[in-house]
């Protein structure tokens, strides 16, 4: 039953077991843990930036296939990448869950999440790494200004 | 002229079922829309399912259904966000939670501001208010006519102000407030303003950008909806502060034994499972006003007023409650007739088919300013008629006979 | 044997009209009954007005049908009195109600009790009343099973314990607290009960003078009648001498500036315009629900909920939470299997039309004791039969094999 | 229009405008004031009783002709009843409300209530007079028992 317009398509299955990036950095310039308050599902984000730009990554995710999935593609994916970058590709996300909207040109793989677009309940579970990631890059910004 | 005509009623089932019922009562109810019964039906035979936690297309349907109604309630206030929008069981409930969230904020010696033409539900919380803090509680005290009394506002208001609460409209008398004069005052000592919109809403659409308030209340029932639903609408700067008041499923991030911590507004202030089809039927109903030409029925519902005003003023002994006939009001008629009880009269009244409430109107602090122990109501909505208001002006005389 | 059957299934609009609908959520929200849903829109079309106040014959037809709601509350609960029944929002506003009006007369030092396995909803409203009050708040610990220990209960609870809040029946495990042993544990030292029966009156109707207990909260959206009403009861003694929570119209006895009186109970405890129709449509269901076998229904449910059992204890990776299958249980499942989040689970189950929840159900304390973060839950009701329960195993076998 | 079913017969107007017992006692040993919450009305009853029974009575009541005419009924009949007496009476108004039952034998002025049958929400009018009445009596037995 893994044809085009189910929700569990393989690439989502073997993102979410590969967990790309998953583990703690020992030199994080930022870090957030976001909760998903309707199921208890937290994801803890780890980020060094540098000169503005994500030089490594980490994150601990539990949660569904969905979330798994979006945070193993920022684990591959989201390095070299500076914050207006990954707010275009949170924002291409989020048309991709409400309008069915065209898929991020650098982020192909966020094809596999267009079946979510008819599970609105669903759509906090993909976005959640990416508003994690966002927060812990704000967390590193804010450092970095103080410092 | 077109006065005559009320081509809506046949949209209100009840009364499109009693067409002899002379309804003139929609202060205290107003009827439902048919939309919204309809919607009601719709929603609890084909989307039933509790909110914001089933990943089922059921429960899918619910959550669209429910944050739909809450992006009309937007619209209809002119809401900057969507998350603005509480939804509660009622204007006295959305009021208590203004009082609690809002007001346990407050200390002793903090002033907040009311009127003598409140409701009780606008009146008796800032009392417990002040039991529970000790804030200073002053009245803006009323006009012979039954207006709030702007010209005392200068001594009444200052830098300990921190909260001026007042009705948009009178339920017994009319009467609209001046927002944009007590807005100012209030900007002018850095208070916020609560307006109580359970008579306004039946009135049209709001804005309550441009009302300048910080808070704004109402009901379902009062505006052609559902009863058991009722809308707090509250700036979003203002909520991201406030603590919950009632706590319980749906409002919290996450609990254990030693603390708590709360989800963001608005479901902050929704506690437990929230009135899911009348939120849908309330939208339905909202929807549908924002259909209408309100320039066109505050036309109508402004003559039925002032043809009321004339036959009223034609009667001996009747003493008319509320400001000049010539002043802002809402179709809203009061008073009493000397020597005949509101209880009497009303059910006189009621043999000639004609509903209308006698009492103190839950408003006994602005009854006691204007004198009166109870006065009749008649209040007009956009399904009345001028054979409503001539009825009831043929009833009264017979009424004046038979209790005499 | 009949438990194939489930001849009420057409009784209920929705899942009339969604043959192949297999609603397996009923501890969230119930499916609402057609005597209720007919009750409620007979009355907004025939009976609607504001109650209590008004003297025409639509307002008498209004108070006399949400008086005759009342009295069906009480024979449901076999209350003392009609007067002991009070409506409001839903469970979570009945318990809240509890927090405020019976919270606020202690003082710090007293003593609540209640248990890790309540619904966040009789859980938060006493972690806010320590807040306001200094009250310590103690937590009957669960069995592995997700049963109350009540071995802890004896050094749990002394003569500084004021009041015993509990659910009648978990939401996540459907375990049924035993309440005699509560009640007889806080008459011994003076202190009140409070029974959340919100997974309770699914069930059939209750008996609150047999249970003993001071006070009985519920939601009407969870016994087959509409949402946004509930009921709180309480004995009449005790409400005599709560100050109210809610204040506003309807609830006052009279009205100054300087200080209100109150209303005497219910009134006193119902600010506002109550949810009229939704109370007379909870009397429908109610009293439709008082018409039933529950001796068979029981049987069928159990029967369901054995089969069920046996089925999940089939597969492996899968645990059951909850009590033994022979223990004293509503048909309520709840379970995880190692590797597969439960909102996955759910969504596969829902394109083979089966709706269940999955997550922490709003007892996030529970979840914790038990080790788990979020589970899936079965929820069998009335109008469940066996293709329902045998259709989720199928669909349980798919999700095995289509998420991992 | 006053036919048998309406409910303002002439009995009715006439016992309000007659307004039995209207004033005050100088010589009460009870008094009691109720209140009706919907609309503000009130009864004040002021009784003088000896051996149990009321020896004479005084009201000031402002109501509707309902109220008024039954604080007037028991401003002409009320002198020579115990509580009772007074109780049993109430007890068979009450009934003539709620089911029409029949006329008490010593008041047949009640009889002119019977059409309040219909109408629920006058009940509370007709009956403040009577629980003011009891309450009056209670208060003075209370004071008789302490004193
Ligand atoms: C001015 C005003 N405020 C508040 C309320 C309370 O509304 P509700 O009874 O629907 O809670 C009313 C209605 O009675 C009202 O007229
Ligand atoms: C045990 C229990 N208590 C309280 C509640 C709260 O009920 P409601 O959300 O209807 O207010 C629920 C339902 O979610 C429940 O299961």
């Amino acid at each position: 039953m893994n044809e085009g317009n189910s929700l569990y398509q393989d690439a989502i299955k073997q993102f979410a077991r590969a967990a790309h990036g998953h583990g703690q950095l020992a030199a994080a310039t930022g870090e957030a843990k976001l909760d998903n308050p309707l199921c208890g599902d937290r994801v803890r984000m780890q980020v060094a930036v540098a000169s503005g730009c994500v030089t490594a990554i980490a994150h601990e995710t539990r949660g569904c296939l969905l979330c798994r999935a979006a945070a193993s593609v920022i684990g591959l994916q989201a390095v070299g990448h500076d914050a207006n970058g990954i707010k275009a590709v949170a924002h291409d996300l989020e048309s991709i869950l409400h309008e069915g909207g065209p898929v991020a040109p650098g982020w192909p793989e966020l094809s596999m999440f267009g079946p979510a677009r008819g599970y609105p309940s669903r759509h906090g579970c993909v976005l959640l790494p990416f508003r994690a990631l966002l927060a812990a890059m704000a967390e590193s910004e804010m450092k970095h200004v103080q410092g | 002229m077109n006065s005559k005509a009320a081509p809506l009623r046949d949209e209100f089932p009840l009364l499109a079922a009693a067409p002899e019922l002379r309804y003139l009562d929609s202060a205290a109810t107003a009827q439902i829309h048919r939309s919204a019964l309809d919607a009601v039906v719709r929603h609890e035979t084909t989307r039933r399912a509790n909110v914001l936690r089933g990943t089922y297309r059921l429960a899918e349907a619910a959550d669209i259904a429910y944050a739909q109604a809450r992006q009309t309630a937007a619209r209809f206030l002119n809401a900057g966000s969507t998350d603005e929008i509480i939804f509660t069981s009622g204007a006295t409930a959305s009021l208590n939670l203004v009082a609690h969230a809002f007001g346990n904020t407050l200390k002793a010696g903090d002033r907040v501001l009311i009127s003598l033409a409140e409701h009780h539900s606008n009146f008796v919380p800032w009392q417990m208010l002040r039991e529970r803090t000790g804030i200073e509680l002053n009245f803006i005290p009323v006009t012979s006519g039954g207006e709030l009394d702007l010209v005392a506002l200068p001594r009444l208001i200052d830098a300990r102000t921190r909260l001026v609460a007042v009705t948009q409209c009178s339920n017994v008398t009319g009467a609209w407030t001046d927002v944009a004069a007590i807005v100012a005052a209030a900007r002018e000592v850095g208070a916020r303003v609560l307006l109580d919109g359970a008579q306004g809403v039946q009135h049209g659409p709001q804005d309550v950008q441009a009302l300048g308030v910080d808070f704004y209340a109402f009901s379902g029932h009062k505006c052609f909806g559902p009863g058991g639903v009722g809308v707090l609408w509250g700036r979003g700067e203002l909520l991201a502060k406030l603590p919950p008041f009632l706590t319980g499923g749906g409002m919290i991030a996450s609990v254990t034994p030693q603390a708590t911590t709360w989800a963001l507004p608005p479901q902050r202030f929704e506690a437990g499972t929230p009135p899911i089809a009348q939120a849908v039927g309330l939208a339905a109903a909202l929807d549908w006003m924002m259909t209408l030409d309100w320039q066109q029925i505050h036309a109508r519902e402004s003559r039925l007023c002032e043809l009321l005003i004339e036959g009223l003023q034609r009667i001996p002994t009747l003493r008319l409650l509320g400001p000049a006939p010539s002043a802002a009001r809402a179709p809203i008629v009061s008073f009493e007739i000397s020597g005949l009880h509101p209880h009497d009269i009303c059910q006189v009244l009621d043999a000639h088919q004609l509903a209308l409430r006698g009492g103190h109107h839950c408003a006994q602090p602005l009854l006691a300013a204007l004198g009166v122990e109870a006065c009749t109501r008649a209040s007009i909505a956009l399904y009345n008629d001028e054979s409503d208001v001539l009825a009831l002006l043929d009833g009264l005389t017979f009424a004046l006979k038979e209790l005499r």
